[in-house]
């Protein structure tokens, strides 16, 4: 059934919404000019605000749904216990602008988990700035460009992306007042050497690496691409949007990244929240560490028996803020008790685990589903979503899978494998989830050879069928017409 | 603790599967040397204990009733209706993906379509996108964009009581561009001051209304006077002050971006917040961010998806309007769902009062002896926030409120502004009843110069 | 889809549960007799049980989900913010033994809360040990019963029954060793005065009341109900499942009811909780107070400034405890909050309105769905869910609503009305929301006549359609099968 | 606040539909002399407001760390898996009735059948209902069903170390029997003399293990006893500890009855929590409340449904089993939820934590000056509660062991047991660590006769 919205459900004069106290304090007149007529808002009781969220949470599918293996994502279990700790009024209700000295409960969290991320990146410092992974990338960006800068090097504007980048990538280097080279890849699936060697010059500003890349595969040959854009003066800025491979496994800062952005929301697993809100904390080699934006919390004051004193200062040669206050504590709170319950063994078990999962993942379906680029993969792969004797689609594939149950993997990414469907299973996952898939896909795929027109009629088993995207961006209908009727 | 699930017996199955005899060997391709380190991370620990330590560290934040709570500055102190964490809550919202498959994300997806609705009509503008990460980075992609529909344009006229860390973050992303900012630094300049530095090199002209000191600006004539040079009008606006107070839209802005954590986000140490970020519908293919649009399914019944993504990283990369990817989705649902359960009448109630209880607390706060409120502007209308003139260092006063009274006092407006030192910015809020109000006058009457204090 | 068991999901040797810490103590050697070889629970990850209970939520209805007209249930909103109170650490995690001095805040609590039901009902005292209804029923005949004993009229044991009354009531009768005597209704609806009074004698223990009743109707002749059996020597039980038509509009105290309970999941909003835990606090007149279930809070100290102090005592002549603690603290909190927040406008601006709603449907309806007590109802009405020109019955209608996304009213009871439909909407029910229910049964009237047929199968749109209760009842699986597996 | 919605202009229309003018004469049937009476309650208030009056008066509440709490006797400080809350917030489930339409219900349904397999799994019996009230009512319910199977008895004999509340719940049911408990009293008795008070007018045993003093029982030969003389074996369990130790049904309970609270509960102050009651096959069609059975639907589909109504109230009226109508059903999904989390392994490990941990308590605190452990029974194993014998009055010990120390003692036996004046009863769970259990110690000691305290 189509869920009314909330104009639609708007009746003039509803009550049972929510009462505010009565004034109780004498009455100051209101300035006339500065006051509008009406503020469009809708008017509803608090049952229908109650009944149309609940309607609506049930045509949405998260992790707690089911599996969700969307590439590049890490869409594992975000632990409940994590909820309920953000939820800490202690917390919640604390002010960013508060004396420091009447909040050293979260300048202590701070500090922990900055100190934890550093250590697990290698890095020589981290700010907890960013709020998603392209905001750290364009503070990196920015660092990057800060630190050639102050070498006197400014010339240096050219940011070499390899062509399975994320569209974050190019765009962050747009956003920083860079130019992006595209790198190709090589037939192993890892950069082309040799056209990175070729690109290499002094207006080499970096290299934005993701380690694994999007195919899911590990640099094979990690050093030489450092060595390469290193001996050219350049930096090499690391994607940590798959830290989920690594984490425990190896450090970023060790294999030469100079800085890094970590997603917490996907190896830390703070929850997406249907899009946010994350949190893109970025690591600095020495090299990068007095450029990180700031504040950041330091420790000011330190007692014989351990006793700490923590304040807010920032970086020496610091690009500034990247957001009004600290960064996104709520996410810094999950993310701390998430790293604090596993420990160095229980991330790296994280991670051994959910690269077997895609492991298990890729034998099984590399017979259904051609995986390009087959070698062994960490927490990620990508087939392609085509069957011979088939003009299925991936989309078709994908919209199939959710009549299974699942949520499809990323599609049509990256760019350079047709047809890409990108499947992350993460360590969350048991056996019999995976093994469910598996048949479900193979499933499909016979399926897309006796009986296309199911493929490409699906879903059927979701609350609505296909959308017309086309008439969407067409029509550009972005606002209810319901509201004129308020 | 571990939530890997897996049984000794299924990792053996799944090894051979894979052609591993150890997990392990997985990693072949890490370089040996810098493989499996023993990072320096505590020990693991389980739920049970992690509570406690945490609880722990918690327990050293000073805690304050949240009546007693007179600090704003961009985050304030408001009341959130209970529906909104019980939304927020179920575990099909927020472990969700931002909706690339609409087909399985509809209930997202609708609510962003309502909450764009909602700021559209709020500020009074034609589109709004799905979210921002706070209102600081919202600026600067309103300033971006603003630069970029101006192409050529070098200039963003600022004024200087638009928040100083928004003027901040602006400051950082403006590294990527040739453009600098005018009008904020001299720190006292008026409307009509930053009028006259508009000029046809200005992209945009940027007011913050409420301002940050709490007054709303004199804005008549402020949008033709930027529009005349070919410029862009950006509002920064609070947005609980919209439920009685005029729009930006009404006088003519081309862009509305605020913070959003007044809609039923809590303070939590300044983030996650929420950017808000409306503009013209001539603007939406400017537009960064996620934006949802209706359109019918298959049978014809109506459906929601992402739309214009085309703008976007994914599809546009380097050419794209903004990097955002992650944004706010889970605050602005929370934003969605106080927006419905406050309504029309409630948000105008909870304005009022912020008006009445403030005004209320500024009159008492101005007749005390050695205190004056906006002093520097004492004719201006203000909204919830209002500047006190002290007898005393505003630490000081601060350190008093806290801890003989257990009050957490305003902001020292003499950390961005050199001519208002000793001057504090003092938030009242619905959440300060009179009773609290009389209790905070009680405490600063004894620090009044000359008081036994 | 049907969901997999617990015991389906559960796998031996599952990890991701739940760790709990590691022995910090030296051990103490276990006695082996003791030890159990295996406790027989299954084995999940917490992303398993997670998703499993999320999945049986969805496969559930309850007044979040949409218009719940059950009649004599009163399921009206549950306020949000009264979930939130009752979470509160200080509530959820105070022990009942703990010395008073340690949990005043919950002793000024409950005191309130017997103070203000104590007023709604218009008794001498109240005591909120009991933990639902028929719980309150059975403490109710205990506490007439040690009266009559006291008075030295033990022969007193004859409960006066009408035959619209709940089935806790005769079922209360018995557990308090009474026997029942069933009362008739007259033609109005009202008790039949005529054989109340020829039951009336030196045996009567009391009557049981329900007021407005099953039927939904005031009773007419209340004062001279109470009369004939105060007259007899008898006592009056109230039962208070009705209250929501009454409170703030008439108090059963100054009606002459003896003894009531109040369900406050009822009338005063605390949860259903898909089957309680509910609470039945208890209201007695002068004459009963002594006999109310201890203990109760009491004031023992209280200062001129009005400070107070709270402690536990026991009514003088209690019938005893009926619950281990102090009875369900939790659901008075929740119903301290409500009755806070309504005052008294509000409570009666609650009944009038579930008032108006019930009789607003009952004129809507009765020319579909005969009425046969058909004048001015309280907070609900019964209809009979049969159809001129068609053999549906109460239940198909029952059933078919569901596929409109209405919960059914009551089927099948009181038992005096034949195909009994018992609709209470409540007050929290906008008018939008009756309408569309009127039409859903408007629509099933005519499809009754028209195509029984898809009355008969309904429901269609539900997770399962209708269910072989004489399968259930006859093989008695009420263990899962799978249990043996683990 | 009013949750009402209409408008004025609906309610208009409503009571025109109606054919009245007014809502007040909607109530024209009630007398005049009693209508509309003036309630004299608080004025009418606002959830805000609400909030901080109700969160002032829980701040009356002394606060205890869970660490530091060291009372039981019946209500238990156990760890509840962040799964649990999450699970009850869900308004499809808390917000729902009795599952009487199945159809509409089977989530609940499956839980509730989940829950009564977990049950049945623990106790070792073949039926469990779907919750009672609390353990003391459950209690009472088993020792009523035993009186109606055993038709024409009328004595119960009692163990004195059931706990006493449990007691004089059984003992107010009792008031419509002619039944009489037998053997509590004395307050000493030890199995053997109960066994020798059995005879052919008795209808049950019933017996506590751990009993209320955290001892187990020694049941060895107690089921023979109890089945020759024709009576029922009723057994209280605590439900933590039958995820480590023998289970009543592995000794030959007839009924099982407890308090599920440890079960994912909160102490809530007492209430709610959960009765748990499980029973013999044979006794089926004699449980008190709900059921559920599974069944197919008309495609074959398995569904749950409630079954064997035909016990209950509402269809057998006076002769039902039991009048019980809402029972506990969210607390009973609580404990479901909780079963599920821990699983085998977990709650195998929670009751080995209790033991380990307690039996470290009592041999420190059995080492100090003047204590005693246990001192009536020193050789009989118990589980997480023992029994201590004080150099001073419990209410001193607890009095300075909470205002000293932030610790919450344990239970004054001296208030059930004549003979254990000075006794109190500590309970030790998997919350209490090591150095907890240490804090506890060190402050006893300083309490010892003779000691500076
Ligand atoms: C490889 C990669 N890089 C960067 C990003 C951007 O991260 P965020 O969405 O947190 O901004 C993503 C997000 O999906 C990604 O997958
Ligand atoms: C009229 C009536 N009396 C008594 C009861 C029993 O109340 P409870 O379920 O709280 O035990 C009910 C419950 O539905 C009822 O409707």
């Amino acid at each position: 059934m189509s869920e009314p919205t909330l104009y639609e459900l708007s009746v003039a004069g509803r009550r049972g919404g929510l009462e505010l106290p009565r004034a109780d304090v004498p009455e100051t007149e209101l300035p006339r000019e500065l006051i509008r007529p009406d503020n469009g808002l809708p008017e509803l009781s608090q049952l229908d605000v109650v009944r149309h969220f609940q309607r609506l949470s049930q045509k949405n599918f998260g992790v707690d749904s089911g599996f969700y293996p969307l590439g590049s994502c890490t869409m594992k279990y975000n632990p409940r216990v994590n909820e309920e700790i953000a939820r800490l009024p202690a917390f919640a209700h604390s002010h960013p602008l508060q004396h420091p000295s009447t909040v050293q409960g979260n300048l202590a969290l701070i500090h922990e988990l900055q100190e934890w991320i550093r250590e697990i990146g290698g890095f020589a410092g981290v700010s907890l700035q960013p709020a998603a992974g392209a905001h750290g990338e364009l503070a990196g960006l920015l660092m990057m460009r800060a630190y050639h800068e102050a070498r006197g090097e400014s010339g240096r504007d050219q940011v070499l992306i390899p062509d399975t980048a994320h569209g974050t990538n190019p765009a962050s280097a747009t956003m920083a007042g860079l130019s992006v080279l595209e790198i190709p890849s090589d037939d192993r699936g890892n950069i082309d050497l040799e056209a990175l060697r070729a690109a290499c010059d002094e207006t080499t500003l970096g290299l934005m690496l993701t380690n694994p890349n999007t195919l899911g595969l590990f640099e094979e040959r990690i050093e030489e691409v450092v060595g390469l854009v290193h001996g050219c003066g350049g930096l090499v800025y690391g994607d940590g949007a798959n830290m989920n491979a690594l984490a425990g496994v190896a450090r970023p800062g060790d294999l030469g990244i100079d800085v890094m952005h970590f997603n917490l929301h996907k190896t830390f697993a703070t929850p997406h929240g249907g899009g946010g809100p994350g949190s893109g904390a970025v690591g600095a080699s020495e090299a990068l560490v007095d450029y990180l934006p700031g504040p950041i919390v330091e420790v000011v004051e330190e007692s014989e028996r351990g006793h700490r004193v923590f304040a807010l200062g920032s970086p020496q040669a610091s690009i500034g803020r990247m957001c009004t206050f600290l960064g996104n504590f709520g996410m810094f709170v999950r993310a701390h008790s998430y790293i604090r319950m596993h420990g160095s063994q229980g991330l790296r078990s994280n991670s051994m685990h959910a690269v077997l999962n895609a492991n298990y993942l890729r034998v099984q379906l590399r017979d259904t589903f051609a995986v390009p680029f087959d070698r062994m993969s960490m927490h990620e792969f990508v087939c392609q979503g085509t069957v011979e004797g088939s003009d299925a689609k991936a989309t078709d594939v994908a919209k199939r899978l959710m009549d299974h149950g699942f949520h499809p993997p990323t599609v049509y990414f990256p760019l350079i494998v047709p047809e890409a469907l990108m499947i992350e299973p993460t360590e969350t996952e048991p056996k019999p989830v995976l093994d469910a898939f598996i048949a479900a896909m193979r499933d499909i795929a016979d399926e897309a050879v006796r009986d296309v027109e199911t493929l490409r009629n699906a879903p059927q088993a979701t609350p609505v069928s296909r959308l017309d995207e086309g008439k969407a961006a067409r029509e550009l209908v972005l606002c209810d017409r319901a509201t004129s009727a308020s | 603790m571990s939530y890997v699930p897996h049984t000794p017996i299924e990792r053996a199955e799944m090894c051979e599967a894979v052609g591993v005899s150890e997990m392990e060997e997985l990693f072949d391709d890490v370089p040996d040397a810098v493989r499996f380190p023993d990072l320096n991370l505590p020990q693991a620990t389980t739920e049970l204990e992690l509570a406690v330590e945490v609880g722990r560290l918690a327990a050293n934040n000073t805690p304050v009733e949240k009546g007693a709570t007179f600090l704003g500055a961009g985050t304030y102190n408001h009341f959130i209706p209970s529906t909104v964490d019980s939304v927020l809550r179920r575990g099909e919202f927020f472990t969700a993906y931002t909706p690339y498959q609409p087909e399985l994300s509809q209930g997202m997806l609708q609510a962003m379509f309502e909450y764009q609705s909602m700021v559209c009509q709020l500020t009074d503008m034609e589109v709004s996108n799905a979210s921002h990460y706070d209102g600081s980075t919202a600026l600067a992609e309103a300033v971006l964009l603003a630069l970029d529909v101006t192409k050529g344009r070098d200039k963003v006229v600022f004024s200087p009581y638009v928040h100083p860390q928004y003027r901040a973050v602006v400051r950082t992303y403006l590294r990527g561009t040739d453009a600098a900012l005018v009008g904020c630094d001299e720190g006292r300049s008026e409307m009509d001051q930053l009028a006259s530095a508009l000029d046809d090199r200005t992209a945009a002209l940027v007011i913050q209304s409420p301002n940050f000191l709490g007054h709303f600006e004199e804005v008549e004539g402020l949008a033709e006077a930027v529009h005349e040079v070919g410029g862009l009008l950006i509002v920064v606006a609070d947005p609980i002050s919209l439920g009685l107070f005029r729009s930006p839209g009404s006088y003519g802005a081309d862009v509305v971006v605020a913070d959003g954590q007044p809609l039923g986000v809590p303070p939590s140490f300044g983030g996650p917040h929420l950017g808000i970020f409306a503009t013209r519908r001539s603007y939406v293919r400017r537009l960064p961010g996620r934006l949802v649009g209706e359109t019918l399914d298959r049978s014809g019944r109506r459906g929601y998806v992402l739309t214009l993504s085309t703008r976007e990283q994914h599809i546009r990369r380097a050419r794209a309007t903004s990097n955002i990817c992650t944004n706010s989705g889970l605050t602005a649902l929370a934003a969605a769902v106080y927006l419905a359960t406050m309504g029309k009448a409630g948000l105008r109630r909870a304005a009022e009062l912020c008006y009445q209880r403030s005004h209320y607390a500024a009159k008492r706060i101005g007749a005390l002896e050695g205190f004056e409120v906006n002093p520097h502007a004492p004719d201006q209308p203000f909204f919830k926030e209002f500047v006190v003139q002290l007898p005393a260092p505003v630490e000081h006063v601060n350190r008093v409120l806290l801890e003989e009274h257990g009050i957490l006092g305003g902001y020292d407006l003499g950390q961005d502004y050199a001519h208002l030192g000793q001057h504090m910015l003092v938030a009242v809020t619905e959440m300060n009843t009179r009773a609290d109000i009389d209790r905070l006058v009680d405490a600063l009457e004894v620090l009044r110069p000359g008081a036994n204090g």
